[in-house]
């Protein structure tokens, strides 16, 4: 066990993942000899080369195309997007190809990349430095996704990402790259997907959440618990596939759901949660979901503080729960 | 290098090119050609007969497919658009597994989720098609870049249109493959159209091959007519290539003889002169007159060639026609390569509908 | 009024905002003297000259790309994208630049572009001819989004789209382009968006429904019908804005909610109509809420009618909705 | 045409070009560069303070900017990226505005909306930046295809670096522009770097201006740090584009003396001494050189300009720092011209929450 930032334990993973195969190698772009622009690569050229830490021209298509077509021959690239919102370029290339190679192929033809990407709010990163994006991938039949939240979920997962034999879009959040650490396993550790984790467990209403907006929610938790309110947070990790069970299980439990994620809440990752909610607990469900999310509108500069959630508005949420039904 | 550019190999070849195709290849060439034009004329009238959903065809571009996949090894990989299905004959793949796919029947080995000429055959190193534009072109220079670290003495070759060139993996594809000296081949088989859009509209680059240019690395202009110029072409490049050499583009000049597809109807945006003028440059008949030249067939066995091709083709049509059906639950196979247990359940639910329930409107 | 065909109907819609305004054109791929490969764009190359309808080369990227160098200049462009499936290299120019544009210039940049693009399944049109996208651009704020189902309101939401300050995605049902007709105003014709239409009134239960599969719908009421089932059929054609207030209210009346949508299930447009219904129709709500769409698999060719929802899937949903609860 | 491509224009000009620039304007040009490097420095600072939240500075690429700005009209239109805070200043945006857009304040003509250098002066006909890399090109193609339509005697403009050529953009827009001769001049800055990745690593074309050839029309190669080559350089193609000659590609040879942004640390990927060899030909100091031979400035004016460089920054900087934030409402304006019952419904929500719930953690 070490203790590490979430961004350290990327790191580690990443290194762990190249040390046992020597067919893992990094493609992106600044990610060699800068050691990517949140360091999660610093020191892994150092120590396996340019030829396995690859430093591309700009191009998100040249990038996961040109990791398509290593996958494809049999190696295990690992393609890192700066950050998540100019993933864009890369779109047809995911979700026209990578996301459907298996299928379209009859299987002859799996791909296996696994795409890194930061994302989220509260770096002061305005429009285009601070999108969650989880909601389009999720929607893509043929890709996995995941989003961890703590340093042990992040190489754990990552290195279940490497070695698992599907596209997994992997997204990072950023604005808890250093504020949060944490004792994380030496050596191989995996995580399995689609498996939820009950962060905090609790019996008045349910919190679901992931990434940056788990650390949120339990501090709104920690709130609620001094009022005598007893919430569960369940920390999903991998959206896709999705925990449901667990997620249905905690409502039959508790009976309210507050729903959280940075994204604009239309058509969100939290709808199919509320969906899912209303088709499988609709019995247990005492009071309507809530949803507390990014607004309808782009990403801002000024007033992230404002678009974002945070801790107040889950409370509001949970008591506006607890008040109904 | 880039001054290659600007030069137009022609059939006579030039010093320092390989050694042009023997009468016997060219003899085997010819015949590849000829199944591959038998096929296109069949599967426009299955098309017409609703015994296929569509087809597109490759008339016109018999030489440029057959010349290139001549020029490759076992080991290479082709990253095919959906009109190379020439190169995948000459490759190996059986007219069964074609026309299993064209049908989408239960042995298609794409298990019938995909269109007609969207093959795959992994046997052969030819790789699943998609219908996007262009997306194969960074593929091919992703698996050239794998080669790189372990496929010592292999290439990757791409094909794909004129239009392609406008396409953003075009773009990308080339720009890596010039940054890491990858060994491709990059395949434009410029039939002059991309469906309506004739070339010139295209792009104002004089030559399609001269865009290599602006990525480091040569291009070539080639008859595309002239299976044997063909060959020596993508012999050359894939020299360079598994020499370390870098990547190479090749323009092969052909025409679209047929419609784009099933789905087109050429006649609203070119002339039936222009395309007449074309088919005066047949690359059948350019290599059935130079067979015929050097004596090496006449019409007797010509019209054995043509009858060969044809029985081949029935009697894989009437096999593949008798497969049955794909299995409605393999709808929920390879989306991943085990079923999620929401995907599990779907497969329920589906099965629980029925099939008899039948099509929407 | 005349009797049109759906894409009649859209092709009366582009000569009428074209003969309104001289600054109205028209880009895409094979539209000039081909006419477009579904004919929707038939004769206008012909009376509006190649000025105005404009064969661009084979991009996506540089068609939306320069429709919003257009738009910012004062134009008013109408891009075609020839498929659906074939919109993801324009992604992000659609989702980075025309959703954005007015809001990150703070007002000063209107960006006043129409994407039209034929969509969805059941021309036997396999992975890359069939796809249903609405999803991805419903959660991407500062689009309008819009998908007639009539030929009435192919033309009338349409025009309105031109006329709009704000960027419309404009989503026309390919399979009915042909095999529905309907009287269709002359000249102007306005249907205003965010405003759900009533296809059929119904008391035991509400069916949601948007383009294809509004026909598709109201047989699966028809054949109710015959067992004394009041199903009422509610057609959205505005997805963003989304005409809340009726989705909520057919519920209020019904008590019971399907919906349905060719796309993909997970995360797809109707998690949101469900989670819409779990926060503001939950008192209503009879029984849980049913989803019946495209299965969360690639879209595939062989078995495309196993995949699309049809009438029967839709009448079994609802029968299981009326044992429920 | 395409020969221009290999030509390298010197400030001594060619046979043919637009006469130099007065001494004047010379000088005119050298406020404006020593303004710019003074809003770099300051800026720096500011941003190490707390007291703006990120900035990207054009130190080194001040001639090229202001160069290629006094070459266009006010009609013309800019398509920037988020490096081209000279061009924005020359034609007349106010250094208040300016600041108030890298504070984000009340006044702030993008409404707080964007990160600093996202700038859009609307009466400047300076379109709003965005960051993902070179995707106004296709903009300034599609308003160039506008002002075909009614724009006579107009051209637009983008200006994009090094590592934008290889964005789709640049492939499309390009190609856009051969294809309906546009009236667009393509300006791209070649500082060197893109981010960390040295120029000679993002492409192997010989040089980024002859990546025109590909698309069929001129690219010239211009020395960014003499103000008046690349100024003639601009008139030359603004010549062409408003004839109806169509495009021009201009690569202005600069380097990138700054971080790449105040996130960056250039030490992690090239030497102080690379950095040393590129200030040796600081802009600047060139066109200063120039002025004190030809007897327009001498050390006590350049003091002078300097001084009242500072003075309008303190100034400016002062006054917007009073401006008072961005209303927490305003969030949801100009998502669409006017806000969806969803939008009011989400501001009276988040009103109701009040900004005093603070941030999340
Ligand atoms: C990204 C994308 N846009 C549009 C289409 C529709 N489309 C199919 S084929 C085609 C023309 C292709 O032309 P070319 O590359 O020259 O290949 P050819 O058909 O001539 O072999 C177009 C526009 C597509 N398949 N993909
Ligand atoms: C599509 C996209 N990918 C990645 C980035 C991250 N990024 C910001 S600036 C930059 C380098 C840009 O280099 P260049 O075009 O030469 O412009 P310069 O910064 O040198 O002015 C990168 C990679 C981005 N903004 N957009
Ligand atoms: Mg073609
Ligand atoms: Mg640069």
């Amino acid at each position: 066990m070490t203790e590490l930032t979430l961004v350290q334990a990327v790191n580690r993973g990443l290194q762990e993942a190249m040390r046992q195969d020597p067919d893992v190698l990094l493609l992106g772009e600044d990610i060699g000899v800068n050691g990517g622009v949140f360091r999660a690569t610093e020191g892994l050229q150092k120590e396996f080369g340019a030829e396995r830490v690859i430093d591309t021209p700009l191009s998100e298509t040249g990038i996961v195309g040109s990791a398509i077509g290593m996958a494809l021959y049999g190696l295990k690239p690992i393609a890192e997007i700066q950050f998540q919102d100019f993933i864009y370029p890369a779109f047809d290339q995911i979700v026209s190809e990578l996301a459907k190679f298996r299928y379209r192929s009859g299987g002859q033809y799996p791909c296996h990349v696994v795409v890194r990407a930061p994302y989220g709010g509260g770096i002061k990163g305005g429009l285009y430095h601070s999108q969650s994006t989880e909601a389009y991938f999720c929607h893509t039949a043929g890709l996995k996704v995941v989003i961890p939240s703590t340093p042990a979920d992040a190489k754990g997962l990552l290195l279940t990402a490497v070695h698992d034999p599907d596209p997994v879009m992997f997204f990072e959040p950023k604005r808890i790259y250093r504020s949060v650490s944490g004792e994380v396993p030496d050596g191989d550790h995996r995580v399995p997907f689609g498996e939820a984790r009950v962060a905090r467990e609790g019996t008045d209403l349910s919190i679901f959440a992931y990434g940056a907006m788990v650390p949120t929610a339990l501090e709104a938790a920690e709130a609620l618990a001094r009022d005598q309110i007893s919430a569960e947070v369940v920390d999903l990790r991998s959206l896709v596939p999705l925990d449901e069970r667990a997620v249905v299980a905690s409502v039959e439990k508790t009976g309210r759901a507050v729903i959280v994620h940075e994204a604009a809440r239309f058509c969100g990752f939290g709808a199919e949660l509320a969906a899912l909610l209303a088709e499988r607990a609709f019995y247990s469900l005492k009071a309507p979901v809530q949803r507390v999310t990014g607004y309808d509108t782009p990403f801002p500069y000024a007033l992230e503080n404002v678009y974002l959630p945070n801790a107040a508005r889950i409370e509001l949420a949970a008591r506006a729960s607890l008040r109904a039904g | 290098m880039v001054e290659a550019a600007r030069t137009t190999l022609t059939s006579s070849g030039e010093a320092g090119s390989p050694a042009g195709l023997s009468v016997e290849r060219l003899n085997d060439a010819y015949r590849w050609m000829v199944l591959a034009r038998v096929i296109d004329e069949r599967c426009l009238t299955l098309q017409r007969q609703g015994r296929i959903g569509f087809y597109a065809p490759l008339s016109g571009q018999e030489a440029a497919q057959v010349g290139a996949a001549f020029a490759l090894q076992a080991d290479d990989w082709v990253f095919p658009a959906y009109r190379e299905l020439g190169v995948a004959l000459v490759r190996g793949a059986s007219l069964r597994s074609v026309i299993d796919q064209l049908i989408g029947n239960a042995e298609d080995l794409v298990r019938g989720t995909q269109m007609p000429n969207h093959f795959a055959f992994r046997a052969q190193n030819y790789v699943s098609v998609s219908s996007p534009i262009g997306t194969q072109i960074t593929h091919a220079v992703g698996a050239a870049m794998a080669m790189q670290r372990r496929g010592a003495g292999r290439a990757t070759i791409a094909f794909f249109g004129d239009g392609a060139t406008s396409s953003n993996d075009f773009h990308a594809g080339l720009n890596f493959a010039g940054v890491f000296r990858t060994p491709t081949i990059f395949f434009c088989q410029n039939n002059q159209w991309a469906i309506s859009l004739p070339r010139a509209q295209q792009t104002r680059s004089p030559t399609l091959a001269q865009k290599s240019e602006a990525y480091g690395f040569p291009g070539i202009v080639v008859d595309g007519n002239d299976v044997d110029a063909v060959c020596r072409a993508v012999l050359e490049a894939r020299t360079r290539a598994v020499a370390g050499e870098g990547p190479t583009l090749i323009e092969a000049q052909v025409y679209r003889l047929g419609p784009h597809s099933t789905s087109d109807d050429p006649h609203r945006y070119r002339s039936d002169e222009a395309v007449a003028a074309a088919r005066a440059r047949d690359p059948l008949q350019l290599l059935k007159q130079r067979l015929v030249d050097a004596g090496a067939l006449d019409d007797a066995t010509d019209q054995k060639v043509w009858g060969a091709a044809r029985s081949a083709m029935s009697a894989a049509l009437e096999e593949a026609e008798k497969v049955a059906p794909v299995e409605p639950s393999s709808l929920f196979d390879n989306v991943f390569e085990s079923l999620t247990p929401r995907l599990e359940e779907e497969r329920s639910e589906s099965a629980a509908v029925g099939p008899g329930a039948g099509a929407g409107r």
